[in-house]
């Protein structure tokens, strides 16, 4: 498989300036061997397969790696790995899901979501790769001078007289405003999860359907749910319910038919007030 | 890009004197006297970057003269007009013109200068800048979800050092969108944010689905 | 891109002559290099005269081949060397050689000054001058940190102005603290920074923070 001859080896032929720290964390897998940066550089260019690598032992390694450092690095280095492995791991979910002819919606949504990622992984290293000339360029400039020089006495005298025109009063008020601590607003990100499904209302429903006394298999459950946010919500309403020992499962093999079985001996729907609070809703 | 707004409007809104207006234009130099060297003294003072435009009301001339005066001015002290090639050059940074030490005599000058270079930025507010530099105007919550963490300290980091700025509120979300500074052009060497090398021609595809986060 | 061209020809003519002389002396020029240009491109960035003495320490050089160069500089700029009489001149000036405006462009140079600095203070300067007032001495630093902006031509036009004085220079750090000058408590009609109204509350709260930036 990829074997990575040089470290050094430029990673892409995108890359704007050489940001790979020629010491910096490396990867030792049975089907690569090499920088982590290059790593990611394979994968984005797909001659290595996502699938192939064991994500658990590169952390492994990396942790094994961090023990080794020191101070603001350490930290540095460990969010940098949080950010890509996340991406790495969001990416591997969409790679090892099911790829069969392209049929339903589901399928191709599934498909683009993996696209996406992969278009996140691309942007994020663009980005680090770009921080890279502008490191080198503030270095380089932080070390040229311009002429910046107190202005002669001749025409520091005759510039125009301050008008001052604040009270002593204003003049505090400007200072506590100056002091007020300026909070940068926070953006909420709840409206980027919409339409919003309630648990507790997935819950009603799957209360109504199982109190009738009949077990009831999850199938029949999600029967008629149009969004994959009601299948999940139902599932977790489920869990929730389990919880509270209002209803019990029922599986034969693994992956088969689960049938659901109402088994609260005193239930109010009082009860379902606070489910999936955890959830938050 | 954003930059190219500034230029153009720059050179639309110069002031266009001609000869006859110099009497009531009290800025203007006297007829017959060299832009060029008037322009050279202004520089001699300039503390910041100085705007053709601003140079043209400075010494009421219409922007084109003031233009080629100072594209003389820089081939002179490159030694290109006869002269020797001198210790100073005339650079376009940040969008102004200022005077600077020739890059080979910056170390010569160094025991000469007091300004202490403020510290580094770290790894993380480099990238943050990036991301800001070239998607600009852009929210935290968009900077964040390319960065995938949070970006809140690093924002006001750049914030206090005057490399980007408060560009507006959306109205709808409250979200401030920042953008960078003509500090931040000046800090990178750079006249325009055109001059920004261009980014993996692979993001253009992959950001499309991000505008809309 | 314009600026690595420059830095391209920087690199071909940077006096490399001789690599073992650099190392030995860090201070001096390398043999080869005409000192007028060393000397042109220190006095671009110096703030007070310099003497003889101090810039043949800079350049490294014997005290009469700079005497010399300087004749030749302050000929050259008044245009007796071939080339142009320069928008600027170099004087000597209570011991000390100088750049400064040549005399007859000072109108020019005043009203672009008039033009740059205008009567009143702008709500960023008196805002940043009473930060300075309360939190004095402080560090522009800490005053960019308070206010979440770039300070730093505020506080030059604060300085230019007379109502903020250098107080001390940090000897660790390097950093200059600022402190409010007399002329402040005349303009507010105080007698001492004592009659400056409280604003405590706010202020010690807000204030802990700032101490370790």
């Amino acid at each position: 498989m990829a074997r990575s001859p040089e470290p050094e080896a430029p990673a892409t032929p995108t890359d704007v300036a050489a940001t790979d720290a020629p010491a910096g964390f490396r990867v030792h897998l049975a089907s690569f061997d090499g920088p982590f940066d290059l790593l990611l550089s394979l994968i984005s260019k797909r001659e290595l397969d996502i699938t192939e690598i064991a994500l658990s032992a590169v952390t492994d390694e990396f942790l094994t790696y961090l023990r080794e450092l020191d101070g603001p690095d350490e930290l540095e280095e460990a969010s940098e790995f949080l950010v890509v492995a996340v991406t790495l791991l969001d990416w591997k979910i969409a790679s090892l899901l099911p790829q069969g002819e392209l049929v339903d919606a589901e399928d191709v949504a599934l498909l683009e979501a993996r696209d996406l990622l992969f278009a996140r992984l691309l942007q994020y290293r663009a980005f680090k790769q770009s921080s890279g000339w502008f490191a080198s360029r503030l270095e380089a400039e932080a070390g040229r001078h311009a002429r910046s020089v107190r202005l002669e006495d001749r025409f520091r005298e005759r510039t125009p007289e301050l008008r001052w025109t604040t009270s002593l009063d204003d003049f505090a008020a400007l200072a506590l405003l100056a002091f007020t601590p300026r909070e940068i607003p926070t953006v909420g990100l709840d409206h980027l999860h919409a339409p919003l499904i309630s648990i507790r209302e997935q819950a009603a429903h799957v209360v109504s359907l199982l109190r009738r006394g009949d077990p009831v298999t999850f199938r029949q459950l999600i029967a008629g749910a149009d969004q994959k946010g009601v299948i999940v919500a139902r599932f977790l309403a489920l869990l929730e319910l389990y919880r509270h020992s209002a209803v019990g499962f029922e599986q034969l093999e693994p992956l088969g038919e689960l049938t659901v079985r109402w088994t609260a001996e005193n239930w109010s729907d009082e009860n379902l007030v606070n489910l999936g609070a955890d959830y938050g809703q | 890009m954003a930059s190219e707004t500034r230029t153009d409007t720059a050179t639309e809104t110069a002031p266009q004197l001609d000869g006859t207006d110099v009497e009531s234009a009290p800025a203007g130099i006297p007829q017959g006297v060299d832009v060029a060297r008037a322009l050279e003294a202004i520089l001699m003072i300039a503390d910041e970057p100085q705007s053709v435009v601003g140079l043209a009301a400075g010494v009421g001339r219409p922007v084109a003269d003031v233009r080629a005066a100072l594209a003389a001015l820089v081939a002179d002290y490159d030694g290109e007009a006869g002269g020797p090639r001198r210790g100073f050059e005339l650079r376009e940074v940040g969008g102004g013109w200022r005077l600077y030490v020739r890059n080979e005599y910056d170390k010569v000058v160094l025991d000469f200068v007091h300004t202490q270079s403020p510290a580094k930025l770290s790894q993380a507010a480099l990238e943050t800048l990036a991301v800001i530099a070239y998607k600009q105007p852009i929210s935290r919550g968009a900077i964040a979800s390319i960065r995938a963490v949070n970006v809140d300290s690093v924002v006001r980091t750049l914030l206090g050092r005057g490399l980007i700025t408060e560009a507006f509120t959306d109205s709808e979300t409250g979200a401030i969108h920042y953008a960078t500074t003509e500090l931040l052009l000046t800090q990178l060497g750079i006249n325009s944010l055109d001059e920004l090398p261009p980014i993996s021609p692979l993001l253009d595809d992959g950001s499309k689905g991000f505008d809309d986060v």
